[in-house]
This record gives C-alpha cells, sequence and structure tokens, in this order.
C-alpha cells in the first residue's frame, strides 16, 4: 500500500516536470518513462520516505489542507504587516527573546510543518526542539515567557489544523 | 574586453598557485583557473544575439521538416560547449584527488603548509 | 550585455577575495561565488547545458572542499614564501600578462563567433546535419555523444581514474596489513 | 554520527523522491532539452549526498552499500563500453549509431529518438553518479587526524 502510494506521488511530480516539455498533449513515450522512473522511485525509497502516507488517500485530510493554506497566507500576511509596523514605527516597539513552547503533535510530518510554519511567519522564527515536544523560538516581541500562555499565541492557531492534517 | 578580463581571472588562478603556502589555497587557484578556461572556451563559440544550440519545435520548418535558417544563422558553437562539459565533471573528478591527498597530508603532518611539510622530510 | 560584464566583474572580485583571504572557510564560499556567477554566464552565453552542469558540479564540488576545511581552520598560515620568490612570481605573471593581453588581437571581436570566419568548419556541419544525421535535438549531446564519441570514452576513463587514485590515497593501512606487519 | 533534528530528516525524505526524480527527467530528456549524462548523474549523486548529510552514514550504507555503488560504477562505464562495440558489430564502426541508422530511426524531437544516444546518456549518468557518491563516500569515511582506516563493515567487504 505505501509503495502504491508513492508510486502515485512520483508519478504525479514527474507528470510535473515534464509539463513543459509535452505542452499539455498526452505523450504515451513520456508517460512510460514515467511510470519506469516512478516505479523506481517507489521501490528503491519506499524505507525512507515518511510514515505519514495516509495523509494522501484521506479526503478529509486533503480537505483540511487545502483549508489550511489560505488561514496559513492570512496569518504570514497579518504578521508581515505586524512587522512592517515594528519596523518603520519611530520608536521600535520590538522586545527580541527566546521562548520555550509545548506543541502536542506526535508525527514527524507534523512537527515539521508546524516548525517551518512558525519560522515562515515573519517574527517568530524556531530555533530548536527536544526530543520530548518542546520547541525553542525566537520572537520579535515577546508578550510573555510563560510556557503555556506562549504556546497558546504562537502554536495554536496552526496546532489546531495540523493536528487534523497528519495525525 | 571580455576576452582579457577572462585573462585576468585566470593570472589570479596562476598568481594563487605560485605564491600561496596554504595547499587548500592551491588547490582553489587552479580551480579558479580551470573555471577562465572553460568560460574563454565558451566565449569563443557566442554569437551576438545567438540563440541556443538545441533543436525546438518552433525551429523545425514546418513544410519541409529541415531546419529555419534563422537558427542556423544565429546558433552558438556547438563544439566547444561539448568539449567544456566534459572538462567540468573531469575538473569535479581532480579536485576529488587533490581534495584527499590534502586530506591524507593534513593528517600526517598537522598543516597545510607547504613550506612545512618540505621541511618535515628530511 | 551589460548583465554579462558585471557578473564578469562580480567573478573577478569573488576570485581576489577568495586568493586574499585567511579564514579557508570564506575563501571556500567565495569559490561557491565563482561558481555560481559563472554558471549565470554561461546561461547569457546562451549554453543552458554547461549551466546545468556547472551548477549541479559546483555544489558537489563545495560540498567537498568544506568537508576538507571544517574544523581544520584552527591553523592561520600566514605570509607568502621566500620574499625574492614571491616578487620574482609576480614579475613573470604580470608580464604574461601584459604578453597574453596581445594575443587577442588577433581574434575576431567578442560575439563574432570564430567558426563563422572560417568557411567549411567542423561546428558548421554539427549545426546543419546534426539533427538529421544523429536524430537529437540537443545537438550539444549530439556531438558528445555521437561525432566525438571518443571523447566522453576517455572522459569516463579519467573520471573512472580519478576516483580510483582518491580512493587508494583515502585509504589508510587495510586491518591485515595493521595486524601482522610483514 | 546520528545526523541532524527531526525537521532536516523529515523535510530531505520528503524532498530527495523530488532529486531524484529531477535527475531521471535530466538523464533521459537529455537528447531534447538541456541536461543530459553528466549533469544528471551528478544530480542522482547529489540525492544520495543528501540523504548522507542528513540521516548520517550509516543510515546509507544500509540502502546503497559501497559494494553495490561499486558494481553500479563498473555497470555503467561497462554499458557505455558495450554501447560502442554494438556499433563495431552492426554497424561497422566503432560508436556508430546503429539504432538510428538502421533499425529504430524514431520522429525527432520524440522520447524515442536518435537512437542510441538515450542509452549512453543513461549509462554516463549511472557511472558518473555512482563514482562521484563513491568518493564522497570514501572522504566521509576518512577520519580528522592520523590513521585512517575503514573500519565500517562496507570498508571491509571494500578491502
Amino acid at each position: 500500500m505505501r509503495r502504491v502510494i508513492y508510486f502515485i506521488v512520483s508519478f504525479a511530480i514527474w507528470v510535473l516536470l515534464t509539463w513543459p516539455f509535452v505542452d499539455g498533449r498526452i505523450d504515451l513515450q513520456v508517460v512510460v518513462a514515467g511510470l519506469i522512473a516512478a516505479f523506481l522511485a517507489a521501490i528503491l525509497f519506499h524505507e525512507i520516505l515518511p510514515k505519514e502516507h495516509h495523509v494522501f488517500i484521506s479526503p478529509a485530510r486533503v480537505f483540511w489542507f487545502l483549508i489550511y493554506v489560505p488561514v496559513f497566507f492570512y496569518y504570514v500576511i497579518k504578521a508581515n504587516l505586524d512587522v512592517v509596523y515594528r519596523a518603520l514605527h519611530p520608536k521600535m516597539p520590538i522586545k527580541p527573546g527566546i521562548v520555550k513552547i509545548r506543541t502536542e503533535l506526535k508525527t514527524d510530518s507534523g512537527i515539521t510543518a508546524l516548525a517551518n510554519s512558525i519560522t515562515l511567519t515573519p517574527g517568530t522564527l524556531t530555533v530548536d526542539l527536544t526530543d520530548d515536544g518542546y520547541l525553542y523560538i525566537h520572537w520579535i516581541n515577546v508578550k510573555s515567557d510563560d510556557i503555556d500562555q506562549a504556546t497558546k499565541l504562537i502554536a495554536k492557531r496552526f496546532e489546531w489544523f495540523l493536528k487534523r492534517i497528519f495525525e | 574586453m571580455p576576452y582579457a578580463l577572462c585573462f585576468l581571472l585566470f593570472m589570479i588562478g596562476l598568481y594563487c598557485v605560485v605564491v600561496k603556502k596554504n595547499m587548500v589555497k592551491i588547490v582553489i587557484g587552479i580551480l579558479v583557473m580551470e573555471y577562465a578556461v572553460n568560460l574563454f572556451l565558451i566565449m569563443l563559440g557566442y554569437r551576438m544575439g545567438g540563440v541556443a544550440p538545441i533543436v525546438g519545435q518552433s525551429e523545425l520548418d514546418p513544410s519541409t521538416g529541415g531546419l529555419l535558417s534563422s537558427f542556423l544563422n544565429a546558433s552558438v558553437d556547438p563544439l566547444p560547449q561539448a568539449l567544456v562539459l566534459t572538462s567540468i565533471v573531469i575538473s569535479l573528478g581532480s579536485l576529488a584527488l587533490m581534495i584527499s591527498v590534502c586530506v591524507r597530508v593534513y593528517g600526517k603532518y598537522g598543516t597545510f603548509d607547504i613550506t612545512e611539510i618540505r621541511r618535515l622530510k628530511g | 550585455m551589460a548583465v554579462f560584464y558585471i557578473l564578469l566583474l562580480f567573478v573577478i572580485i569573488a576570485a581576489i577575495i577568495a586568493v586574499e583571504t585567511k579564514n579557508l572557510l570564506s575563501a571556500v564560499i567565495c569559490v561557491g561565488a565563482i561558481g555560481f556567477g559563472g554558471s549565470l554566464m554561461f546561461l547569457f552565453l546562451r549554453a543552458p547545458d554547461i549551466a546545468i552542469t556547472q551548477i549541479v558540479v559546483e555544489v558537489m564540488g563545495l560540498i567537498i572542499l568544506i568537508r576538507a576545511t571544517i574544523s581544520r581552520d584552527l591553523t592561520f598560515i600566514s605570509g607568502d614564501r621566500e620574499f625574492f620568490g614571491t616578487v620574482v612570481s609576480v614579475v613573470i605573471v604580470f608580464v604574461i600578462f601584459l604578453a597574453g593581453i596581445h594575443v587577442f588581437d588577433t581574434l575576431p571581436d567578442f560575439g563574432t563567433a570564430v567558426f563563422t570566419q572560417v568557411p567549411d568548419t567542423a561546428s558548421q556541419t554539427y549545426i546543419e546535419e546534426g539533427l538529421e544525421r544523429t536524430g537529437a535535438a540537443n545537438l550539444v549531446a549530439a556531438v558528445i555523444l555521437d561525432f566525438r564519441a571518443y571523447d566522453t570514452l576517455g572522459e569516463a576513463t579519467v573520471l573512472f581514474t580519478a576516483i580510483i587514485g582518491a580512493m587508494v590515497i583515502l585509504r589508510g593501512k587495510s586491518r591485515k596489513l595493521l595486524e601482522d606487519p610483514d | 554520527m546520528r545526523g541532524m533534528t527531526v525537521i532536516v530528516k523529515t523535510v530531505s525524505s520528503w524532498v530527495k523522491v523530488l532529486i531524484f526524480l529531477y535527475g531521471v527527467y535530466i538523464v533521459v530528456f537529455g537528447h531534447l532539452t538541456p541536461g543530459g549524462g553528466f549533469a544528471g548523474g551528478v544530480v542522482l549523486a547529489s540525492s544520495y549526498v543528501l540523504l548522507m548529510l542528513a540521516f548520517g552514514r550509516e543510515f546509507v550504507e544500509q540502502d546503497l552499500p559501497l559494494a553495490l555503488d561499486s558494481k553500479l560504477d563498473c555497470i555503467g562505464a561497462f554499458a557505455f563500453a558495450m554501447i560502442a562495440i554494438l556499433g563495431l558489430v552492426f554497424a561497422g564502426s566503432f560508436f556508430a549509431n546503429f539504432l538510428y541508422q538502421k533499425y529504430l530511426p524514431g520522429e525527432p524531437l520524440r522520447l524515442i529518438s536518435a537512437g542510441t544516444i538515450p542509452l549512453s546518456n543513461i549509462a554516463i549518468g549511472l557511472k558518473v553518479g555512482a563514482s562521484l557518491f563513491l568518493v564522497f563516500f570514501s572522504l566521509s569515511i576518512c577520519r580528522r587526524g592520523k590513521g585512517v582506516t575503514f573500519d565500517s563493515p562496507a570498508g571491509q567487504e571494500q578491502e
């Protein structure tokens, strides 16, 4: 089952790669080459790929992912405007510091997605993570250095979606 | 003018090879010389306003199936590109060889300084 | 073409920094700047094959170079070789540069390919008949694997030899030799 | 060498398939679009180098043992030489493009065209990728300081 899913994912990547060449038409030779390449990738790498392959076959998870993308962009734009305000303000109201937050996500892909979402949001930056589910975040304007409070302010808004996608 | 600048790049590499004492610096000098020579060979085949020597669907004459004369008169030289393509990969192999020599010398003498190595030899 | 000249100057400045800086890791990073700038220049010179190869080879070469220099940077080697030898070398390099500049007067101007100046060259044949005689749309691939495949065979041999040489140099004395010295 | 954090591991395990497929694409389409065996081989090697940097050397040794890697290297070189010799057998001269001239001309600008050139590209890609990974592997085995020994299981096989 895993291999079939990886096969389909690899073939989708191949179609994207060869899209400029075939120019929207269906070229049988390219498709056959893609099937062989995807087969090779699925055979060679099935142990390396992350375990969260069931994400691709569950419609609910894909639905939540499609919801998550605009929500994430909304937060990114909001944080951008916030950072622009802080940078252009004559007094520079920043209070940088590193806080520790806790995450309830268990899977590798979930933690990775959370850390990358936090990093991509301007103003916050993932510095390090520990094995028992804590992340160290560099924050441009530390509102609270309490773990629960900081978790609520930084991570909860992403975690709610990521738990539905990856857990 | 671009030829002279390319030659200047080559001379910087040569200066690095003959003057510096550090082995890794000498390797870097050889790398710079390789870049300069590759660049010079590609420059020799360049035509002003040329196109890459890759035939696309738009360069084929639809009536006869041959190549359009606009491609024939504007394509840059494919021969130096083919030579440089092999040369780049060989430079990577020789870089690996030189670096492994440096690593072994460092393991034996504890330094990259070639004058120290010469002194320790005899 | 102004971008091309800017890139060329950028590459030269990066080369000077790579040669003159004391820190080896900085020198290696400047080599990366030379390589990626050179890749962009190849793109401007209408050689996309070379640009792709240069960029991936540069990444691998940087990894190898950093492997050699990282955590070995404690030994700063200052100064050049003996003073007299340095001066003589610099003078000789400068004289070669001045002499070599005049050689370029005999070449056609930049932007006029050399092979167009002579009738009946091999390159013109490759361009005109490459697609018809080999069927490959990428004329560089046609030259490299059909017209001049012997070059590629030699290249494969050289690469093979270089890798074998690197492995032989890197491997230490084997266990057997250490256990019972001959 | 335990490798890096979970973030690097997860991202590189997702990205590795992308890099591998891109390398295959560059090799297979080498006669139609920019690229070819040399560039594609280096991309294929770098997909394994990424894995080694993220997960550590021991992980890659299980996935692609050193003995298998040097076999792949030899297979690539052998296949390239065999294509040349088959040209001698079928068309009368070394490195003759016998497939294009006699058996399978194909249409220009399609994937199956140009006779032996795609096959040579694949052989060259295999050879370049395997040998570059091999040299990277030996550089990572070589320990810092003196006393370089191949004391890993794969290294002993090599000896």
